[in-house]
């Protein structure tokens, strides 16, 4: 035995110690390694049957233990500047995961390792993912109390799990490790949306989104195959170099192959798969079937904003084509993402699903921000998007919560003065404010700002139609302003009204529904005996929290020299886009603090854009701003109460009565159509389930009838060949004289016409 | 053909007689027995057919001992008359056996084995 | 060692020195004698005796043919040392296998006070024919002439046409021995027509060179050398004989007679059928092959050589026998339901296989794996066992009435009731299938070596297939004895008294698994057997005639130096 | 390095199935436990003392004399690779043995002891250092699974049997031919007439295109069958469906495996030339049965039937890779031979143990038993998602590796880097939506059987012995391959740098083949070996 494991150890022990000092804190690995016992211990929990909120606070303590030590690491990091003020990558390899060592005949070496690669990107990324999933595991302590026992512990597993994939997805140090997050996201989405696993719709919710997030996986693993047969590498730092230099591993240069842009399109096809892009972002919508504040950390906050760290980390890659066809498909899907969620989360009513298109939508600005260069505007958004959409998630579900289940806006109004749910309406209110880009006092409004003002930015030229983009994510925020207070002033503010919805928490049968008195009576239209619970502690702190650092968010914009303290991240990082691959901007660095007037355009032909003929980051302010508030005015006018809730504008009196009701008619079947989400869902049903569908069942019948039916009919072949000779067994003597006889003949002709025809041989 | 009968023609005529004449004879007396066996059923019939295509070996052995000029082909010929008559022997004893138990010598009453 | 074994010097005339060969012929032969008296006694302890006193002599034969002398002068010199200890050693679990066949019913008639009745007891001429024809068999592999030859054949299937006939008091043993019988005359009409074609275009009976001058082979040798060819009437005359042989082995066009045959004979006696005319069929068509020798096929056509193949028309003959063979027999086994039919069919397929041996020929010399005539011989060894095992036990089974046992159904669940019986025939059944490691593997690999180096590459695929198509109704028989449940028909099912058949088919189930560790020796003694050695015999070095000394005597390329050519496929 | 270890690892079960014959049938049970658990002891002594850094060589070696005439030898010894298949099969033995405990209750001791000989049998074809020893070994597993299955099969088992017997024996008996086609080549060249595999892998390769093709096509007609290569795989669904639990899981774990495992010992290295001109051809069958077996799968009612047929797609992947010929693929389809026996052996496991209590397989009757059987539910997702690829499991290591390695290979042609080499990116893109279409039925699996509102058969009472969920001894069972499923997907370097020595070795063959270095593969190309061409000149 010991000499078996002294075989086989080795390997081990010398890869950590070759690779183990690579430049970091080894102890970083604690934050995933911390995730993933915890979730490793609520699996014990779950099975050892413990029927507490052990669970919950297992995950709570050690993601709150990741986060410090994201924390302490990362300010670590910051003091590691070099003489030029500038800030290394990291990079901690732990063990060789995946690797061939010897690049045999026909073959190359590769090697996967289990290490981290931590710089500007990862560093903000982890920052967050284990902020939140600390914050909001706290807030599912109380919000996953029905389900304490079996459910409460596999929920909290999965989501100790989940945060273990993001942290390998942001902190990998190749691309195989990420994929390796990737899907381990996946799979933490897959297990949470299908979390009231007795529901049909939502185990489908979850197999749909698993299945859609597999097709953008199979771009991404294609863009791996390909990065690593042009690089032989997929370790960053290594691809990094090679594509700095530009130089393909078998010494040719990397510029203007067709892999210099198919390489991107495949990574972005994975991109849009996790981050819920058109055409795959019909997923996200369905994912809500999940707990609440699985919605609120991973399809909204963290792991869909994956693609827009992929992109971002591969953005080296992406510039290097210099035709910039991914970016300009990445910023022009961005764009037509953000319009269609933005319009069908204008119709829709469950408040959740609202939120979740906004997301989509959202999700859109940041691929558009990346595809116009500004992978900075980019992170700032998913840096303050992730918290005002958890704040909005959370709120959303602490109204869920307490009203079983029941998430339509026509069925729940003046939320903000029922006793308890003050806190609540407030920090949806900042939420909203904040998705609605409402000016100066929203971090929403700066980052969104940034996108659009780089949208004009960004010349046509070099991202064809950038100003197209521009006006089209103007006028998306126009729609998102609107559809944001729609909810606000529906749900919020106003009469107050409510109907109790069908709860559906609970999960296993085994464990009792204790809370059932506390609303069973509430089921049957009558809501007499139904009180709705406002939320404690844990769920008004942990909104408190968020709605806090949203508004903490708004001065990191200000700090450093690079947009901000993300920009600042991001320019030491690979997602940075370095100045010469932004000429017309090579003043970019500073420009907000005012001094690029009179630089001239040593570069030619790419002069920066401008919107209306302002320089655009400084119009931009403003025409966003009036954006906004006519949103908000809009919604206000159409759903507002009477009073001055409804900023004088409104006149609802009642729940579910609004100017917007009498409005819809009037629209036609646009508003069915986008209340249908425009039929997107049936579409693929139609051009790809169901033809799969029948593919396979035609594949089946093949199956059975051509390929199993060869076969048999070769198995029944001997079978008929006897039938056919079975006469000749007549029993008869003179049949079988007749035979041998007749048998002699043919046999004597053959042979003499052998012997005279062919002559050779007898 | 041609080479068959050059072959053949190279014999020492005996009386005007080649050797060709006594294979032909024995071909056909084999053939005839042939069609005989086949086309009769009576086991006695038959039974004799098959001794009229061991007469015909008989005949072809006598003819081509003639033509080497040894014994060989005549001393062939006894132990084939030899057996002809063991199997003669054997043949009856078998026929009186089924006579007795079908009161028939038609081969075709016996086909109940069959497939 | 032996001093009357010893070979004959010069001065012994020629009939006196082959008698030298023939002590195990002619113990048989005595014993043959003395068990006829022995089944005529009143006594009954004597007439019980028949069996042993058989098992007995072919004791001594086998001994005394294991010193059998490797002759001064033959083509397969070998062929008479392997085939007569086999024949013998085969032939002792064939009688084992008899006992108990015949009589049975005046036996029990005689115990309840029934006067005895010479005319009524068959029990000597039954084991006197089963010698005989084991003697016949003997004399097949000894043969070095055509008149001797054609007389070996008919000692050998003669006593069987009577063995079948008696089997059984059933109409149907009747019947299985007048198709045998009538078909069995028609046969050797025709290979003796052969043989006196044979003799025709030769002038000599002798197949090789031997006290009268050059032989059939040497003749036909110098023919070839001189025009090419071995001329019509001698090669009408090989395929006349060489199908007319083809009766014995069951070879398609001849196959007709097999299943009902042995069915319509009692287990015992189909299991003889299947290894003695087979094995004398097998032994004249070597013979008779060997005449003309597998030299032919390339650039040069060398007559008595090695190598090559068999004549083309004489080739394609064979190759369409064997693949029509192995073919219609394994096809038609599928569709019956009597284990006896199934085996009929069966044995009619082995012949096919056992036919691509001897279309390959004695390949190249001292190179084991090419050796198809040893190939042959070894799978007819093995052939011997696993079919013995198979029909030995049908024939250990009875119903209550006596009857013996014969559908697939009967075997159900045998595993259970008579592990002792069910195991062998399973064990064979998965042999005769060519199941690793049992001896039909052997056997076939052997086979498969032989023809991949003759490059029979179709032939060797079409018996591929053709065991897969057999392995459906051996796993029948083989899955019905082990897996099924027994029912109430197969529980009421009795050991037949004979302690011979069971003895006989548990050392065959048993020789199946052993002799397959054991076969390299067996693939070498077969090896040596089938191995071809033309070589001139001192009469015709004395006779001086043209032929001989235009005759290659000793083929430079027959020695094994340089392997003559072979067409490439 | 000389050894009698694989004699012995032959050898205990061996003996093992005598001891249970002549056992009383209580004992059956404890004899195969010991017997299959001495095995694993045996495994892990020869893993402890093989040579890891010499993988490349054979070691343990022993030879036996079996039919010295015909060149048969019984030779054992072992490389890397096939001592990770020995591993495997020594590692799933004593789990079939303990999860049939409570399935097997009739005819136990025959049960017993035909599964040990199952594996005795099994071990001779990865320990055979001789073709014909490897081939008798290969027929021989034919036998105990056609007992096992149509002994303690379901309903329709002697069908099922007789198919799984005839199919591959067919096609077994056409690669014989094959075989010893090769036998008779290397005869040619050196004189003599043998069956070890290394003379034959240093001759067989110098034979001209045209006979390797043909030998090709004939050792895949036996091998082929037997991984199964689509479209010669129906016999497989049909096996697995009506087989019993440990049945289906060595089946599926280590039988299919010797298809791969035979086509990666002779195939590659036997026909290099071959094997370089058909790749393309042989992966894009495999394309076709990864899609086609895939979306095949999604339509099934019957659970087992539906891992059966993803057994089709799994493989395909598997081959995919082997015949991407380069050293990533081969490791990749290496590995895959071994993850394929953990996790879709643990899944036929999960199934078992789930018909044990329910008595159906069909997804109509039962669902939703996350709320009934909570760990086997867990147990089954865990195995869905390993055998769907998920990373950090074993399967996605082996599939990845498969993908790239068809990827690289021939990547270099278009000019993307990468190697020279049959296939291409195409192959391995349109192979990878594979990986969708394995996620669409193995979640629409679990979506059915584990999740949803709980469905149970009519007139389904508690099984009388087993509880509602799994005890301890399934837990355990499951337990062990759910350890391997994590081990090799955390740590497959375990595995790939072990392998990494005989790959190179073979592929070196192969892509000598592919450029025509060998000489003797270039004189053969143009004149036919050098005995025969000699001989036509005379």
């Amino acid at each position: 035995m010991t000499e078996l494991l002294a075989n086989l150890v080795p390997v081990l022990a010398q890869e950590v110690s070759a690779h183990g000092d690579g430049g970091g804190p080894a102890w970083i690995a604690s934050v995933p390694l911390l995730a993933l016992f915890a979730s490793v211990l609520c699996l014990g929990a779950l099975f050892l049957g413990v029927k507490s909120k052990l669970p919950a606070w297992i995950v709570v303590v050690s993601l709150g233990i990741s986060f410090i030590v994201t924390l302490t690491g990362f300010l670590a990091w910051q003091g590691t500047a070099d003489d030029s003020g500038h800030l290394h990558a990291q990079l901690i390899q732990i063990y060789e995961w995946i690797g061939m060592a010897n690049a045999g005949s026909g073959g190359e070496a590769f090697s996967g390792f289990f290490g981290f690669y931590m710089d500007g990107l990862s560093w903000l990324w982890m920052l967050f993912v284990t902020g939140l999933a600390t914050l909001i595991a706290l807030y599912a302590s109380e919000y996953m109390e029905h389900d304490v026992g079996k459910g409460y512990a596999r929920f909290f597993a999965a989501f100790a799990l989940f945060v273990f994939s993001m942290a390998c997805l942001v902190m990998g140090d190749n691309l195989l490790l990420l994929y390796l997050g990737w899907e381990g996201v996946g799979l933490c989405s897959y297990l949470l949306i299908g979390y009231f696993y007795k529901k049909p719709s939502a185990v489908a919710a979850a197999k749909k989104a698993f299945i859609v997030n597999r097709i953008g996986d199979l771009g991404l693993a294609v863009g791996l195959f390909l990065t690593f047969v042009t690089f032989e590498t997929i370790q960053y730092d290594e691809l990094f170099a090679s594509v700095g230099s530009g130089v393909m591993a078998n010494g040719q240069a990397y510029s203007g192959t067709w892999q210099s842009w198919l390489i991107p399109i495949c990574l972005m096809i994975g991109a849009f798969g996790k981050s819920a892009q058109f055409p795959l972002y019909v997923w996200l919508p369905d994912a809500m079937e999940g707990p609440t504040p699985v919605s609120a950390l991973i399809h909204a906050a963290t792991m869909v904003t994956a693609g827009v760290y992929l992109i971002a980390r591969m953005m080296p890659l992406f510039l290097a084509d210099e035709t910039h066809l991914a970016l300009t498909i990445v910023a022009w899907t961005g764009a037509f993402t953000a319009l269609l969620a933005a319009t069908i989360g204008m119709a829709q009513f469950d408040i959740k699903r609202i939120m979740a298109y906004s997301t989509v939508s959202q999700l859109g600005y940041m691929f558009a921000g990346l595809g116009v260069l500004t992978s900075a505007g980019a992170a700032f958004h998913v840096f303050t998007h992730a918290f005002f959409k958890a704040l909005l998630f959370l709120a959303c579900g602490a109204v869920m919560h307490g009203f079983a289940g029941q998430l339509d806006l026509r069925k729940l109004s003046g939320l903000l003065s029922m006793k308890g749910w003050g806190i609540v309406s407030l920090t949806m209110l900042v939420g909203c404010l904040n998705l609605a880009g409402v000016p100066l006092i929203t971090s929403g409004y700066f980052s969104k700002d940034m996108i659009l003002a780089e949208a004009f930015v960004t010349p046509n030229e070099v991202i064809a139609g950038s100003s197209w983009i521009g006006w089209i994510l103007l006028f998306t925020a126009g729609l998102t302003a609107y559809y944001t207070f729609r909810v606000f002033f529906r749900v919020f503010v106003g009469p107050e009204h409510f109907e109790p919805g069908d709860d559906h928490h609970g999960d296993d049968d085994d464990h009792g529904h204790d809370h059932d008195d506390a609303h069973s009576n509430g089921h049957g239209g009558s809501h007499d005996g139904f009180h709705p619970h406002p939320p404690r502690m844990a769920i008004n702190g942990v909104l408190l929290i968020l709605a806090l650092c949203s508004f903490l968010a708004i001065p990191t914009y200000f700090v450093g020299k690079h947009h901000g303290w993300v920009g600042g991240l991001i320019h030491e990082s690979s997602a940075y886009v370095p100045s010469e691959a932004t000429p017309w901007l090579h003043h970019a660095d500073d420009d907000h603090t005012g001094d690029h007037a009179g630089d001239a355009h040593h570069e030619g032909d790419l002069v920066a854009g401008t919107i209306l003929g302002q320089d655009p980051h400084k119009a931009m302010y403003f025409i966003s701003a009036v954006v906004g508030l006519i949103g908000i005015l809009v919604a206000a006018r159409l759903h507002g109460p009477a009073g001055a809730w409804g900023l004088g504008l409104g006149s609802r009196t009642e729940a579910a009565t609004s100017r917007a009701d009498a409005l819809l008619p009037r629209m036609g079947p646009v508003a069915r159509w986008a209340q249908n989400k425009w039929y997107v869902d049936e579409f693929y049903n139609a051009l790809f389930v169901r033809p799969l569908y029948v593919l396979a069942n035609i594949f089946h019948a093949i199956d059975k009838l051509l390929v199993d039916g060869l076969v048999n009919l070769f198995g029944l072949l001997p079978r008929w060949l006897a039938q056919s000779l079975r006469p000749s067994q007549s029993g008869v003597l003179h049949g079988y004289a007749v035979g041998m006889a007749g048998g002699l003949v043919v046999v004597l002709v053959i042979v003499l016409v052998l012997l005279f025809m062919g002559g050779g041989g007898g | 053909m041609s080479l068959f009968l050059a072959q053949l023609s190279t014999a020492e005529p005996i009386g005007g007689l080649t050797l060709a004449h006594f294979l032909v004879v024995s071909a056909v007396m084999f053939t005839l027995g042939l069609v005989g066996f086949l086309s009769r059923r009576n086991l006695i019939i038959m039974f004799l057919c098959t001794e009229m295509m061991f007469q015909a070996a008989g005949l072809a052995l006598i003819a081509f001992g003639r033509f080497h000029m040894n014994h060989t082909g005549e001393v062939f010929v006894i132990f084939v008359l030899t057996i002809a008559a063991a199997e003669a022997a054997l043949a009856l004893a078998l026929v009186v056996l089924l006579y007795r138990r079908k009161q028939t010598l038609d081969a075709e009453a016996w086909a109940e084995l069959q497939g | 060692m032996i001093p009357f074994l010893a070979q004959a010097d010069a001065e012994t005339p020629a009939m006196v020195a082959k008698l030298a060969y023939l002590w195990p012929e002619i113990t048989l032969f005595i014993t043959t004698c003395v068990v006829m008296v022995l089944g005529l006694s009143p006594n009954r302890a004597f007439r019980k005796s028949c069996a042993a006193v058989s098992v007995l002599g072919l004791g001594v034969a086998f001994v005394l043919a294991l010193f059998t002398k490797t002759p001064e002068y033959s083509l397969l010199p070998g062929l008479m040392a392997y085939a007569k200890p086999l024949i013998a050693a085969v032939g002792v679990l064939l009688i084992l296998m008899l006992t108990g066949t015949v009589d049975q019913g005046f036996e029990r008639a005689i115990k309840q006070g029934a006067k005895w009745d010479p005319l009524r007891s068959t029990r000597g001429e039954f084991y006197a024919f089963a010698l005989f024809s084991l003697t016949g068999l003997m004399l097949c592999a000894t043969a070095d002439d055509l008149i001797w030859l054609f007389l070996a054949l008919e000692l050998t299937s003669l006593p069987t046409y009577v063995m079948v006939s008696i089997s059984s008091s059933r109409t149907r043993a009747q019947e299985a021995g007048i198709k045998y019988f009538f078909l069995g005359a028609l046969g050797a009409a025709m290979f003796l027509y052969g043989f006196a074609l044979l003799y025709g275009a030769t002038g000599t009976t002798q197949l090789w060179a031997g006290s009268a001058g050059p032989g059939i082979a040497e003749i036909l040798a110098t023919r070839i050398l001189e025009t090419g060819s071995i001329g019509s009437i001698a090669t009408v005359g090989l395929v006349l004989a060489m199908v007319g042989v083809s009766f014995k082995i069951a070879a398609v066009p001849m196959h007709f007679y097999t299943p009902d045959v042995y069915e319509g004979a009692s287990s015992s006696v189909a299991a003889f059928l299947a290894f003695v005319p087979k094995a004398a069929g097998f032994i004249t068509l070597i013979l008779l092959a060997s005449v003309v020798g597998w030299g032919f096929g390339g650039e040069t056509n060398q007559p008595l050589a090695s190598g090559g193949t068999l004549p083309e028309p004489i080739r394609v003959m064979l190759w369409v026998v064997a693949a029509l063979t192995m073919t219609v027999g394994n096809v038609m086994a599928l569709l019956q339901s009597s284990v006896k039919r199934i085996l009929a069919y069966s044995s009619v397929a082995h012949s096919g296989y056992m036919l691509v041996g001897v279309i390959v020929g004695p390949g190249s010399p001292g190179d084991i794996p090419s050796n198809g005539i040893g190939a042959a011989l070894f799978y007819l060894l093995c052939y011997g066992f696993m079919n013995l095992g198979a029909f030995g036990a049908l024939a250990c089974l009875e119903r209550m009435s006596g009857e013996e046992i014969e559908s697939v159904d009967d075997l159900k669940g045998m595993c259970a009731t008579y592990p002792w019986i069910g195991w062998p025939l399973v064990l064979c059944s998965l042999s005769l299938l060519g199941l690793p490691p049992l001896l039909g593997f052997a056997g076939k690999v052997a086979l498969f070596s032989s023809a991949i180096w003759a490059q029979e590459i179709v032939l060797v695929v079409v018996m591929g297939i053709n065991s897969a198509i057999a392995a459906y109704y051996y796993l029948r028989i083989a899955g019905a004895a082990v897996l099924e449940e027994p029912g109430e028909v197969q529980r009421s099912l009795v050991r037949t008294a004979s302690f011979g058949r069971i003895a006989a088919t548990v050392v065959s189930g048993a020789s199946v698994i052993v002799l397959f560790f054991a076969s390299d020796a067996l693939i070498q003694r077969s090896a040596d057997a089938g191995a071809y050695r033309p070589s001139p015999a001192p009469t015709q070095l004395r006779s001086g005639e043209s032929a001989a000394t235009q005759f290659p005597l000793r083929p430079e390329n027959s020695q094994g130096v340089t392997p003559p050519s072979r067409p490439q496929n | 390095m000389e050894s009698s270890l694989l004699i012995w690892l032959m050898a205990v079960p061996l003996a093992t199935t005598g001891a249970i014959v002549f056992a009383p049938e209580r004992m059956a049970k404890v004899l195969a436990t010991f017997g299959s658990m001495v095995g694993v002891l045996l495994g892990l002594i020869a893993a402890g003392r093989f040579d890891w850094a010499d993988g490349a060589a054979y070691q343990f070696t022993s030879s036996f004399p079996l039919i010295e005439s015909l060149g048969i030898n019984l030779s054992f010894g072992v490389d890397s690779i096939a001592l990770w298949l020995v591993l495997l099969t020594q590692l799933l033995q004593p789990l079939c043995v303990i999860g049939s405990f409570s399935a097997i209750t009739e005819r136990v001791r025959t049960y017993y002891a035909w599964l040990m000989a199952l594996q005795a049998a099994m071990i001779g074809v990865f320990v055979a250092r001789d073709l014909l020893f490897f081939y008798i070994s290969f027929e021989f597993t034919l036998v105990p699974m056609y007992v096992l299955i149509s002994l303690y099969g379901s309903t329709n088992r002697r069908k099922a049997a007789t198919k799984f017997f005839l199919y591959t024996f067919t096609g077994s008996m056409i690669a014989l031919a094959g075989l010893v086609y090769v036998v008779w080549f290397t005869a040619q060249t050196t004189g003599e007439w043998t069956f070890a595999i290394e003379t034959l892998e240093q001759q067989a390769r110098t034979m001209g295109r045209s006979q390797q093709a043909w030998v090709l096509l004939a050792m895949l007609a036996g091998f082929a069958v037997k991984v199964p290569i689509f479209p010669l795989h129906t016999w497989l669904p049909l096996a697995h469906t009506e087989a019993p639990t440990a049945g289906s899981v060595i089946l599926a774990g280590v039988l299919l495996k010797l298809g791969t495992y035979a086509i990666w010992r002779f195939v590659l290295p036997f026909v290099p030339a071959a094997v370089n001109e058909y790749a393309p051809i042989i992966a894009g069958v495999c394309i076709v049965g990864i899609l086609y077996g895939g979306l095949v799968c999604w339509v099934q009612r019957d659970v087992k039937k539906l891992v059966a047929y993803s057994s089709v797609a799994h493989l395909g992947f598997c081959m995919l890779g082997m015949f991407a010929l380069n050293n990533v693929g081969a490791a990749g389809s290496v590995l895959y031979m071994i993850n394929h026996g953990l996790s879709t052996g643990a899944l036929f496991f999960c199934i078992g143990f789930m018909y044990e209590r329910y008595h159906t397989r069909s997804l109509d009757e039962v669902g939703g038993l996350a709320s009934k059987m909570p760990v086997w539910s867990f147990f089954m997702g865990f195995f869905t998602m390993a055998s769907v690829g998920l990373p950090g499991l074993n399967g996605f290591v082996s599939e990845i590796m498969c993908l790239m390695g068809a990827f690289q290979s021939g990547a270099a042609d278009i000019g993307a880097g990468g190697t020279t080499g049959p296939l291409g990116p195409w192959y391995a893109a349109i192979a990878g939506t594979g990986m969708i279409v394995a996620a669409m039925y193995l979640l629409f699996m679990v979506g059915k059987i584990v999740f949803g509102p709980l469905r149970e058969p009519a007139g389904h009472h508690e099984h009388d012995v087993l509880p509602t969920d799994l005890n301890a001894r399934e837990i355990g069972v499951l337990s062990v391959l759910a350890a391997g499923c994590i081990v090799l997907g955390v740590y497959p370097r375990m595995v790939i740098h072990n392998i990494e020595a005989p790959i190179e070795q073979t592929l070196s063959v192969v892509s000598m083949a592919a450029s025509g270095d060998d000489p003797a593969s270039t004189l053969a190309t143009t004149g036919g070996p050098v005995l025969l061409a000699g001989r036509d000149a005379e």
